[in-house]
């Protein structure tokens, strides 16, 4: 399998604070890999730097073989690297429908132009349809989405991530805050419109994690202490140290 | 909703433009409605900044004033034949002296929304209106420019010397700009100027650079509002330094806000309404701005949608059927709010009335006797007390006629 | 040329505190409430036009107590059943509220007071020459003026930084978003803010009128130029504001003081034009002819090569 | 105040509910005459002082009297342009629409000049509805020059006028070695320095011109730094077109910094300065005027200005042009029995006319400016029987010129309608 994204010592420092601690990855195409760590072990901040939020202090990112980092989020969005945040981040005064057809645009090569009018492109608005039945939204298209439910929210959220077709999908905890059946219904969808798709993932629900993943990173304090297949983690004595004991404490 | 019915509006729309001047065909009636016009496409082009694009800008009046001054620089070159065409194609030139001013000042003040790009309009409004008054030889200082439309080529035997000829090029003018402006919120640059508005970041999440969705809202916008210099400058055959300062600049977020931001429709309201009272308050009080401005700061406290936010609130009962049933409660509450207003206004203006007898509405009042002034504050005070009664069935009666679980519909 | 130096230095250090006194409460405003006050000016010449009318009656320093102290609470009955009203519909309608406002109060002040300039005259415990340098009067109210101004500059420095409602005040300026977390009444503080804020303004224009002359106007020629200080000195720092008021009152000063013109560039790079040329207006520009825009310029640059202003932390 | 704007039918069913018309049922139709000024606004307070002037002379010289033309009331119809020249326009096509076809305006040159600009445009365009703009008080040369216009009549000196005659009381004064010269940054505030350098130069070659300088208008919070300049280059006078609060600002500001020079004006006098200056201004304040305040020359004027303020207490008659271009209207409305705008130009043309003061003026026909005496006045209090703001404080003529040393040589090229 050929790598997708890589990361090759990757620092960030907020002013003296060193957040991320040279990380080097490599997420291969196609692979479902989840990263987890510890609360304020850096996961945020790494996504941010990947998607383009925040620009790395050194390192290099390389999205197939291009190097990324320190690029504005649309170049590397335009790239096919797709993600969603943790707290809810959609356009609240648009209806659903939209939030998903503006996800669209670009990768259906409408780029900026004033000459197409929406409401006659019939197939752009098929997909975004499509994309609305994935996530269960269909029949709630022409509400404002700043109304609707959180987790109807977050399924929105998922949707705008994945709308484009990206071949890279990052979520960051799409999950957070949800019951547990819908929680449940939430990782279906993700499996299923993730299939065939390179995902990067951050939860903290380990069952989810382990159910998804297909190779799981371990961040803590800014470092990888560990890339492996789920079970191999499940073993490893430093993740237990570090990781676990982390959660052992805090609880 | 279906293209027939998508389509009616417009043609009401175009009927009541041309319809216009046959009802109202005085002098004065026609010389508003040729403001009107003016000030609808200056409205619709500051919407799309502040409404559409989240921009709040301070200094929309420069590509306004720019296409007016180009425009009738224009009209002079026609007039001393130095080139050759017909005077309707005058705004399109202010129009483009819009678009290019717009491409230039837009290059580093849409980087950011927000204050930034409030404050930056600001400073280049104040800049652009300073520099015009000292490079007098383009800008004319104070006394501005002036040309004469009636040279050039006869479009179809026209030569509009007269007001009403222009006004039907003005509607001409203001229909089509009216579709092309409605027709970029449907595009995909328009609609992702509403996306950014809303949250800049994620827009760039899905591919979008902010920076570039805002410049392209902001050109459209300098070419709109361009286009509305240039019909300026063919209506009055003038144009000065005020036509691009703050005080322009001011009125066209006052109307736009007004109207309501929100909707399509709200700006050409605003312009409708701002532009009478402009012209006709005026002639019955010398206290006129006092009320315009009293009136805008309640529009603000209570529409925060604007007028067309306002219609629009009735948009459920309508549906419903069950627009009358508000008709008696908006009554009872309408007519002690009347006489409160009118009785207020008796007084503000008895106050500043030095004259013997002081005619208001028919009567005939001696703003020196106590008796009138204990009338006039016993009726403030009682319809005051009135209203604030009535409020509470008002709000009753509208609960009921919008009782039904309302269906969010989008925003228009 | 020493002398027009030393004036032009005092003259600017008068109108930059002048400056600094609205622009410290509209600071405040602005950073813990958002709210870009358009009518801060209007305040300040409310200000001046109560402090006349009580010094009609009372005297100047009667004004000068109760005069700010109406304002303020007019400032905070403004902010109670007005912008408090509006800010539910957000950020704009605030700012348009304030704009309307400040429309409004000059056309009241018309109404009530008229149109004409009024004779607000300074005491004449301070109407005596301070100095007399190179035979200029450096008159004592001017003196006077400095000191209030710098006065006020101490006390507000004082609270901000010693005081508990100062470090509430300080925290909600930096993180407007957090102060309701730390369980204090945050509508109480924002009238406050607001009252304190226009009340300050109001001294400012108590003490201004008499010297700027007292007329409708005057809330006007003001208005913007306070905005582009909070703006360049950045959001959220009084430190700013206080260092962009006096570089404005200095550079306005100092471009005024100067004879420097666009012929004297061009003759030192050797190149001149003809009277009847184009651009003719260009080539006779001089500084002090754009002494008053420069603020604008400023503002512009500030803005586009560094959008958080000088001192600025926050970014909006 | 009855305007039209709706088509008549609908006209009459809004209005006569609406509006209380001032028409008293007249046997005969008022003369009507628009009064067209800022009189809402921040300039409003020198365009109600013109329309209270305006309103009382007619009533005062004509109408309590009997009225006009054989018993016709003078009805003077207020329009507010806002002092700006967009507002203007849309006041000239209210007074077209309510068929006003004379219009007094004085307030900025700037609107004049739009004023006559569209005057002449409109009467070219539309013979039959022909309107004359009776200009009593913009004084740019320009108005009776280079752009000057059949339809246009002008009752007030112009700049270059006013300035000769300043610049030759300047020139007795042998005191004065060094001039500083200071104006706003517009048309007027240029067209003064021009002139005043030129003039200076021609009469009193020894004086310098130590300083000239342009500020921009109504931008200027505190004029000290400007007066720090006046100190420094040790100037003996002072030059200023400034008006409104630029000129109470500058005054004062010259006055705080203890600077004991003549300050020389056109516009510093009435609507609240004279009171603000009050007596710190006293002697150093001039200005050139026509129609003296202080000594009043006839009883007749007297008697103007008494019955006035007992009318209008708060104000002052503040432009006594006024009445005398209403006066010559009307003398030409008389000699011709006519309104028509046409027959009463020519019939102002070459007019002389004795105003209530005992000074005749002479209306040139070649460009239609007005000769009359000019005054250079101080403001103090002593010799002032008629004050200005109720302060104690007026205008005290120190020195006349006689009308015929006031003509000028005109660039006026007229286009006259034919007939």
């Amino acid at each position: 399998m050929s790598i997708i994204l890589s990361l090759n010592n990757v620092r960030k420092n907020f002013g003296a604070t060193e957040i991320i601690r040279g990380v080097s990855l490599d997420i291969k195409r196609g692979e479902k890999h989840a990263i987890i760590g510890p609360n304020g072990a850096g996961k945020s901040t790494l996504y941010h730097l990947i998607s383009g939020r925040h620009n790395v202090t050194s390192g290099t990112i390389k999205f197939k073989d291009k190097e990324i980092q320190n690029k504005p989020p649309f170049e590397i969005a335009r790239l096919g690297l797709a993600r969603s945040f943790q707290v809810t981040n959609i356009f609240p005064r648009l209806n659903v429908f939209e939030n998903i057809r503006c996800a669209l645009l670009w990768s259906n090569d409408y780029r900026y132009s004033f000459w197409h009018l929406l409401g006659k492109q019939t197939e752009l608005n098929e997909k975004a349809m499509h994309v609305l039945e994935q996530i269960g939204l269909k029949d709630k298209a022409l509400y404002p989405s700043g109304e609707l439910a959180y987790a109807q929210q977050r399924a929105l959220e998922l949707g705008i991530a994945v709308a484009s077709d990206a071949e890279l999908i990052m979520l960051d905890e799409p999950v957070a805050g949800m019951s547990h059946s819908e929680a449940e219904n939430a990782v279906e969808l993700i499996k299923r419109i993730t299939q065939g798709k390179t995902l990067i993932m951050v939860e903290h629900d380990m069952n989810i994690v382990f159910d998804v993943a297909d190779r799981i990173s371990v961040l803590v304090y800014g470092e990888l202490i560990a890339t492996d297949e789920p079970k191999n983690i499940r073993a490893n004595q430093k993740v237990q140290e570090a990781y676990l004991g982390e959660v052992a404490t805090s609880a | 909703m279906g293209l027939i019915k998508k389509l009616s509006v417009w043609i009401g729309y175009l009927v009541a433009l041309l319809v216009a001047p046959l009802f109202f065909d005085s002098i004065l009636a026609i010389s508003i409605l040729n403001q009107m016009t003016i000030a609808i496409i200056f409205a619709l082009s500051y919407n799309m900044l502040l409404g559409q694009g989240g921009m709040l800008s301070f200094g929309h009046a420069v590509y306004f004033g720019l296409g007016g001054f180009l425009a009738v620089h224009a009209l002079i070159l026609i007039e001393h034949e130095t080139v050759f065409f017909s005077i309707t194609f005058i705004p399109a030139i202010g129009g483009i002296i819009g678009l290019l001013a717009a491409v230039f000042i837009g290059s580093f003040s849409t980087r950011k929304a927000g204050t930034v790009f409030a404050m930056i309009s600001l400073g280049i409004g104040e800049l652009v209106a300073s520099s015009s008054l000292i490079f007098s030889d383009f800008f004319g200082g104070e006394a501005g420019i002036s040309g004469d439309r009636t040279f050039g080529p006869l479009f179809f035997g026209f030569d509009f010397a007269q007001n009403i000829e222009i006004y039907y090029l003005s509607a001409v003018w203001v229909f089509i700009a009216t579709i092309f402006m409605y027709l970029f919120t449907q595009t995909p640059a328009g609609r992702m100027a509403n996306a950014v508005r809303e949250n800049p970041e994620r827009a760039e999440f899905i591919g979008y650079s902010a920076r570039k969705v805002r410049f392209i809202s902001f050109c459209a916008s300098g070419l709109f509002a361009g286009i509305a210099g240039g019909l300026f400058a063919l209506n009055y055959e003038f144009i000065t330094e005020e036509n691009l300062n703050a005080i322009t600049s001011g009125r066209v977020l006052l109307m736009a806000y007004i109207g309501g931001l929100g909707y399509f429709i709200g700006p050409i309201i605003g312009a409708v309404i701002l532009t009478l009272m402009n012209s006709l308050l005026s002639n019955y009080s010398e206290l006129w701005m006092l009320y315009l401005g009293i009136m805008f700061l309640l529009t603000v406290m209570f529409l925060p949608k604007g007028f067309a936010g306002f219609i629009m609130m009735h948009q459920t009962a309508w549906v419903k059927g069950s627009l009358k049933q508000l008709a008696v409660p908006y009554l009872i509450t309408g007519i002690p709010a009347l006489l409160f207003s009118t009785a207020c206004v008796a007084i503000i203006e008895m106050s500043a009335s030095e004259e013997e007898v002081f005619h208001y509405l028919g009567m005939e009042l001696n703003p020196h006797s106590i008796f009138t002034w204990v009338i006039a504050i016993i009726i403030v005070v009682a319809s005051f007390y009135a209203t604030r009664r009535s409020l509470l069935q008002l709000a009753n009666a509208w609960e009921s006629a919008n009782e039904i679980p309302d269906s969010k519909d989008s925003e228009s | 040329m020493l002398e027009v130096f030393i004036f032009a230095t005092l003259n600017g250090l008068v109108t930059g505190l002048l400056l600094f006194m609205l622009a410290s409460g509209l600071t405040l405003i602005f950073s813990m409430m958002g709210v870009l006050n358009f009518a801060h000016a209007s305040f300040y010449m409310l200000g001046a036009y109560f402090a006349f009318s009580i010094s009609q009656y009372i005297g100047f320093w009667a004004g000068l107590i109760f005069a700010p102290l109406i304002v303020g609470v007019l400032g905070a009955l403004v902010e109670r059943y007005g912008l408090r009203r509006v800010h539910k519909s957000g950020h704009v309608a605030e700012l348009v509220f304030t704009f309307g406002l400040a429309f409004l109060i000059e056309e009241i002040i018309q109404f009530v007071w008229g149109r004409d300039t009024k004779n607000y005259q300074y005491p004449d415990l301070l109407d005596f020459p301070l100095f007399t340098l190179f035979g200029q009067e450096f008159s004592a109210y001017r003196g006077f003026m400095i000191a209030i101004s710098i006065g006020i500059f101490i006390c507000l420095y004082r609270v901000l930084t010693k005081s508990r409602i100062g470090i509430i005040i300080q925290a909600a300026i930096t993180h407007p978003n957090t102060v309701a977390n730390l369980g204090h009444n945050v509508p109480l503080v924002f009238m406050g803010v607001f009252g304190v804020g226009t009340a300050l303004a109001g001294l400012a224009g108590v003490i201004a009128g008499p010297v700027l002359t007292t007329f409708p106007g005057m809330a006007a020629v003001l208005g913007s130029i306070v905005f582009v200080i909070v703006v360049i000195g950045g959001l959220g720092s009084l430190a700013g504001a206080f260092i962009a008021s006096l570089l404005i009152g200095l550079l306005q000063s100092y471009a005024i003081a100067s004879d420097v013109g666009m012929a004297d560039f061009l003759n030192l790079i050797g190149v001149s034009f003809e009277r009847s040329h184009p651009l003719n207006d260009l080539w006779t520009l001089t500084l002090p002819q754009v002494a008053p825009i420069l603020p604008y310029l400023l503002l512009v640059l500030v803005l586009v090569f560094r959008p958080t202003g000088l001192l600025g932390k926050r970014e909006e | 105040m009855k305007i039209r704007i709706f088509s008549s039918k609908i006209n009459i069913l809004l209005l006569t509910g609406l509006i209380t018309l001032g028409s008293t049922s007249q046997a005969q139709e008022p003369v009507r005459i628009a009064f067209m000024d800022p009189l809402s606004g921040t300039f409003a307070s020198i365009g109600n002082s013109g329309l209270k002037l305006l309103q009382f002379a007619a009533d005062y010289l004509y109408n309590s009297k009997g009225g006009i033309l054989g018993g016709r009331m003078i009805e003077i119809v207020p329009l507010d342009n806002k002092q700006s020249p967009t507002e203007t326009q849309l006041q000239f096509r209210r007074a077209i629409s309510d068929d006003l076809r004379i219009i007094f305006q004085g307030n900025s040159s700037a609107v004049a000049n739009t004023l006559s600009t569209t005057i002449s445009r409109h009467n070219r365009r539309n013979p039959d509805q022909e309107v004359l703009q009776i200009n009593y008080s913009a004084v740019d040369p320009i108005l009776t020059g280079d752009n000057c216009s059949f339809w246009h009549f002008r009752f007030d000196a112009h700049v270059i006028m006013k300035l000769n005659v300043l610049t030759d009381y300047i020139a007795e004064n042998e005191n004065i070695k060094s001039m500083y010269i200071i104006g706003q940054d517009y048309s007027f505030g240029h067209v003064v320095s021009e002139t005043s350098i030129e003039l200076l130069n021609e009469k009193r070659p020894d004086i310098e011109i130590v300083g000239n300088e342009f500020h921009p208008i109504g931008q200027v919070k505190d004029f000290t730094p400007y007066v720090t300049k006046i100190v420094s280059s040790g100037a003996d006078a002072v030059i200023t077109g400034n008006f409104g609060a630029d000129m109470v600002s500058l005054a004062r500001a010259i006055i705080d910094a203890g600077l004991d020079i003549p300050i020389y004006t056109f516009y510093a006098a009435y609507d609240g300065i004279t009171a603000t200056l009050g007596e710190d201004g006293k002697n150093r304040i001039r200005l050139v005027h026509n129609e003296t305040s202080n000594p009043i020359p006839t009883e007749e004027r007297k008697d103007f200005i008494r019955a006035f303020k007992e009318k209008n207490p708060n104000y002052d008659v503040t432009q006594p042009r006024i009445t005398n271009a209403l006066q010559m209207v009307v003398n030409a409305m008389e000699i011709t029995q006519s309104t028509n705008p046409y027959d009463i130009a020519i019939a102002l043309e070459d007019m002389r006319f004795v105003t209530m003061s005992g000074e005749e003026i002479w209306m040139r026909g070649s460009d239609h400016q007005a000769f009359q005496d000019l005054h250079v006045s101080v403001h103090t209090d002593e010799g002032v029987e008629f004050d200005a703001d109720n302060s104690g404080y007026g205008l005290y003529s120190e020195y006349k010129v006689s009308a015929e040393d006031t003509i000028d040589e005109t660039s006026c090229n007229m286009r006259r309608p034919r007939r």
